[in-house]
């Protein structure tokens, strides 16, 4: 019983913090956020290089042959600098499709190869896009909907419907096919993009019924992932809440003096406290695929995506007016958290599940 | 006690109904926003008729061209222009803050020279009260202003202020002198926005867009006839102000609350019938919708006995703010993950845009925090907390 | 269009307010609730004496002519005071159907005679009683659990099933019949019973289908009288609280100048006068049979048992530990808002039947 | 990071719920409170059977009695005990408070005297810290106590102290000077209950029971022996008290609540299956309660790493005191009209007493305001509100 990181893990920790932390800065925010793709794509090779996107792969493949525990304190570190970028959907939402392509984990590691999930809501398992066997080729055919970072990733695992059920196809994107049209969403650090595809080639990557299985390990990966990332989120919010308490000023006093205040960042503490503990929890869960994973990493997001989204609505109101700009970084904050909030359903949907597991009925 | 319209008020909201129905131009129902010039001259336009009508002033004394009614007429007028989904008169800030405190404290050639044009939406008036220091603590303001000959000289920045992109003229507290007590030494002028050295910005809000202003003021001269008031005087004039902003404003935020609750139902009507957490929270947000419609009356009938508005506005707005940042959540969470997708007119955007800036009504024009403290120091007699 | 009270409903609460104050001081509540009825019995003529019992019978049957607005203003009172006795039992459960015995009406107004209503669960509208003719009498046999205040009254008025279906019946108590069993609750100044009937006398006071009319009004003015006792008791914790903020110091100040304190009562403050908004509405609707009657009670009897109990908690926190002693008073006003909440149903219920009429579905 | 119990961990648990199993008297099971002679009696030989099987001060040194063992031990030990719905050692003053702050401050005479017979619960302790006119302000305790020759001499009034009622022995906070830092002037004592002029009354609570007491002292002489630290040193041994009231506390919150959600489960699984609300809401008590567990297990990290409890005391504390609010008020609303009544044996009752009993937990140990306060200034840097 050890609910602590190893020295190496926090070395991990440390390292991404100053990472980011310089080449971040929240000025640099918004720049990302209206530049013309939304994310600064010379950090990949970076991020590749400091062994982010091949953690969990093993050193056979290039990998540093970690555990979900290390992606998950980048996770966690990236939700915090609100980095714009596919490592979501490369490492929680691609990899464990990948993990039946072998060729590709190396470039996944390597930084040469980014994808993302493309399934009919971004989220459900079933599956509106068809895959017919055409000679040794498969061709796929519908639309994805909702796909992150569609528009910056190389290729699209999908879940298509294919003669033996849905399986797990992997899709390169060449000479501008499939269709990539990227939405105006909300938070313009985490795209969404409809994928249409109309015959485009594929190469099966799970036949049914294993493929339902890596869709179902996708769901706790990605729940997880955004877990640790709105953890990160929240406790930046907190730290921004919390800087300005201390510095601004009414009635000659600290407004971080007066209890309406003070007390609402200590309850962001502790929902960020809690939310990280099941955070952690379900991260293990998965690094050890321990049979509570499902119900951790559902418990998990609700929660810690109900605590981001507070955690910003608090540090907003904290900040008065100024929290309500366009110009100070806290929107979008609050924006990365809605997202993280309205992916797979909401904590509602979540606690059901949770309730048909221990109440039954 | 009777909750019905007297014969009177019915036949006003029939006339004022039949009304509405008739003239709203379909481009102002359900508008989100005095933005862009088509939009303005539709609004001046709208004004102007609504004044024609004789709904500008409703409760203005007849001399000075108002209609001389009873408070609950404007209740009546602003129920029924939320259920046509109308928008205001142009020059709220004129009719509910400026006009009043003119009325109180102008002068006779000042009443003659602006509260005509203000009724007939001939020039539009702005707010400037807060500052980038000063929020929550006006007393604290720091534009400086100068009596140098015959005028005075504006110089400073004021934040917050809604219509300054439009407006031709604004309210502004200031700083005349230091004091010990700080609430000594202000000085409320009438400032003639066309004034050079007067600089509007807008501010981008959390949605895109830019609702309120900035206003610099760069040695501004304002003649001395536009002082409201005694010079040093300027925080009594500044209470009539906020009061008058106080009077009736529960009814707008009920009326607005009203709108919103009905497109929820509709909402939820449509996409969650069946989930009864939906069920419970809508039908939580309809009790809060009744109870503040009937807060407002009572408030309402004290306003009337007593000519005195009481806590009744500070609890609306209270209120109101909270429940409308729930119910628009309530309706994201509903419409789930196509509540991403910012563009389109359909319910998701919409509701995208009512969510975001429901995060501003918790904080513009008096945040939660200072409600409560108004609440416990005023009306339960606490200590002061600062 | 006029929301407020005339001169003389003002003069009505003044003189309750004035006449409960000076009788019962928080100092008697105890001895009250620890007496053998847990009802000072002697005050009984005197609320007759200043109208009270017979606020809404006509003059022509020896009340005051008034209305359930005027009653209203006496159940605020009774509440905010925490008058023990069978004044709800008589006034807002057994009047609607006493109206059926004109002769009983002069002696609910003059005091001498007070009821309740038995009903299977003291709320549902079902019967578990059984009705049956014996030549010219009527013979009640079954019954009814969690009465209120069975054990002071005269007489009970029974939903029993006939042979036509639900009637209501009035069984005179005789003789120690029908079978009492006072139930050890937990708010010992409104006390629940256990009734049972071994084919006691009744007198038919409403065959159906008149009588489901006369249930469903009862169950109306039921839900109204207790959200206007609901604001009593909420008012009466919010002076409590406010009163011992503003004199309990701690770290050399008062503990209302914390937010954490003054916040939390302006809270209550805020709920107490929605909920009070909400009963006065729901009062003048019964009182003019309004079409939104049924709405408004069920909205108000939910909003205000929750704002009650939320108040109560809330007074005794800013108690501290002596809000939550037995010897101070605060608690017996906790276990009344508690009673008030779980009368008729739950505010999730009532909420559910709301969502009904505007959801349908 | 493994969340697996280690071979030892494991051993240990296995062996301690196997004793559990057979041991724990049936009339102990679930029990309220040491009320009454024949439990007293009960829980006496129990806790006597706790020790010699080596489960009292299991973090204590082992020159002092204890079983020397990592923190954890002490936490496995409490989710056991909460698992089998034990009752604690009836010496938890003892163990928890008194014990360590004699360890950490008292002469080796004072430690060869009391720290076995706390272990073997033949000496039962209570805290006399919280005073009728000092609650959360512990620092403004007016017990009087004087130096008067050979001994000092007790004077004034205690309350909230839980086992007074039974207690041989107590730890006392008082004022020995008037100085202008509050803090200082304060010495700490042990005081002998039985001493002439100590009296104890019990405090009746909301429920009905009395769980706590009042302490009255007058005149009671203490041995000069019997200072624990410097006269006018008691605010640093104090401080010892309450920081090991904190450390694995959290343990004892989490089994609490976990037998708490246990229970609801089974009640709404029994008369709310369908209910979608009520799932919805016994699921969020389901995951708060992982939300504490885990958290508690990241402080028992840092607490065996860095040998200080962390904030996370009192985040456990204000979490599990409103969960457990929470949690007995849906249990109630899941019974119904039923919980009124009372008496017998069933869900109502118990789950009604809870629901009272539940109110004080905001309230002892810490008020959720004053731990508001502590997170606020100590964990987050925010100026002190006081």
């Amino acid at each position: 019983m050890d609910f602590s990181f190893s020295p190496e893990q926090d070395q991990l920790r440390t390292q991404a913090r100053s990472f980011l932390e310089k080449r971040y800065p929240l000025a640099r925010l918004a720049e990302i956020a209206t530049s013309a793709d939304g994310w600064d794509r010379a950090s990949w090779p970076e991020l590749a290089r400091l062994g982010w996107t091949g953690a969990s792969i093993s050193e056979a493949q290039g990998g540093a042959g970690l555990s979900f525990v290390e992606e998950g304190i980048v996770f966690e570190e990236l939700g915090r600098a609100l980095y714009a970028g596919p490592y979501f959907s490369t490492v929680a939402l691609a990899l464990p499709a990948l993990g039946c392509a072998p060729d590709l984990l190396a470039k996944v590691a390597s930084g040469a190869f980014t994808a993302t999930f493309a399934s009919p809501a971004a989220n459900a398992s079933g599956a509106a896009v068809d895959g017919r066997r055409d000679g040794d080729r498969w061709l796929l055919r519908g639309e994805a909907d909702l796909v992150p970072d569609a528009g910056l990733v190389e290729a699209f695992v999908v879940p298509a419907r294919g003669p033996d059920g849905i399986g797990l196809y992997l899709a390169e994107r060449r000479d501008a096919r499939p269709l990539v049209r990227v939405l105006d969403t909300v938070d313009a650090t985490r795209r969404l993009a409809r994928v249409t595809f109309e015959d485009d080639d594929a190469r099966l990557l799970a036949a049914p019924p294993a493929a339902a299985k890596i869709i179902a390990a996708t769901r706790r990966r990605a729940l997880a992932a955004l877990a640790l990332e709105a953890v990160g989120v929240a406790s930046r919010a907190l730290a921004l809440g919390v800087e300005h308490a201390k510095s601004r000023e009414q009635f000659g006093r600290p407004i971080g003096a007066y209890q309406a205040v003070s007390h609402k960042l200590a309850d962001t503490y502790v929902e960020t406290e809690l939310a990280r503990s099941l955070a952690y929890w379900a991260a293990w869960c998965i690094a050890e695929d321990d049979g509570e994973a499902e119900l951790a990493a559902s418990a998990a997001k609700a929660y810690a995506a109900e605590a981001a989204v507070a955690a910003c609505e608090r540090a907003i109101q904290v900040h008065g007016g100024m929290g309500f700009t366009w110009d100070h970084p806290l929107h979008r904050y609050y924006k990365r958290a809605l997202w993280i909030e309205s992916f797979d359903r909401s904590g509602a949907a979540h606690r059901a599940d949770i309730a048909q597991a221990i109440l039954g009925g | 006690m009777d909750l019905r319209d007297g014969p009177e008020e019915a036949a006003f909201r029939r006339t004022l109904r039949a009304w509405l129905e008739a003239k709203v131009p379909a481009g102002l129902r359900g508008f989100r926003g005095w933005s862009g010039p088509a939009a303005l001259a539709l609004g001046r336009d709208w004004s102007k008729r609504l004044a024609e009508a004789g709904y500008a002033g409703l409760t203005w004394p007849k001399e000075y061209g108002g209609a001389g009614r009873p408070w609950r007429y404007q209740a009546l007028y602003l129920e029924e222009l939320a259920r046509a989904e109308a928008p205001q008169h142009l020059g709220v800030i004129g009719l509910g803050m400026a006009g009043p405190t003119i009325i109180a404290h102008g002068r006779p050639d000042q009443k003659a020279r602006y509260l005509a044009k203000i009724l007939s939406a001939e020039e539009i008036w702005c707010q400037g009260f807060s500052e980038p220091g000063s929020g929550s603590d006006l007393a604290s303001v720091r534009t400086r202003v100068e009596l140098v000959g015959d005028h005075f000289v504006v110089n400073g920045q004021k934040v917050w202020s809604s219509y300054a992109h439009i407006a031709d003229r604004c309210i502004l507290l200031g700083r005349s002198a230091t004091t010990d007590e700080k609430h000594e030494g202000l000085t409320y002028l009438i400032v003639d926005m066309k004034s050079p050295g007067v600089e509007v910005r807008p501010l981008r809000q959390i949605t895109g867009e830019a609702e309120f202003n900035e206003i610099f003021f760069t040695d501004v001269e304002v003649p001395k006839a536009n002082l409201l008031g005694e010079v040093g005087g300027g925080w009594r004039v500044a209470m009539t102000t906020l009061s008058h902003e106080r009077g009736t404003f529960g009814f707008a935020l009920a009326g607005a609350l009203d709108v919103a609750v009905r497109k929820l139902v509709a909402l939820a009507r449509e996409r969650a019938g069946a989930d009864a957490l939906v069920r419970d929270r809508v039908a939580r947000e309809w009790i809060d919708l009744q109870a503040l419609r009937y807060t407002n009356y009572r408030a309402l009938a004290r306003l009337e006995r007593t000519g005195v508005p009481g806590p009744e506005g500070s609890v609306a707005k209270l209120r109101w703010s909270e429940a409308n940042q729930r119910l628009t959540k309530l309706a994201i969470e509903i419409i789930g993950r196509e509540a991403q997708v910012a563009d389109g007119d359909g319910a998701p955007a919409y509701w995208r845009h009512q969510q975001l800036r429901s995060r501003g009504n918790t904080i513009e024009a008096g945040t939660s925090e200072i409600l409560r403290n108004i609440i416990a120091e005023r009306v339960l007699g606490l200590p002061r907390s600062r």
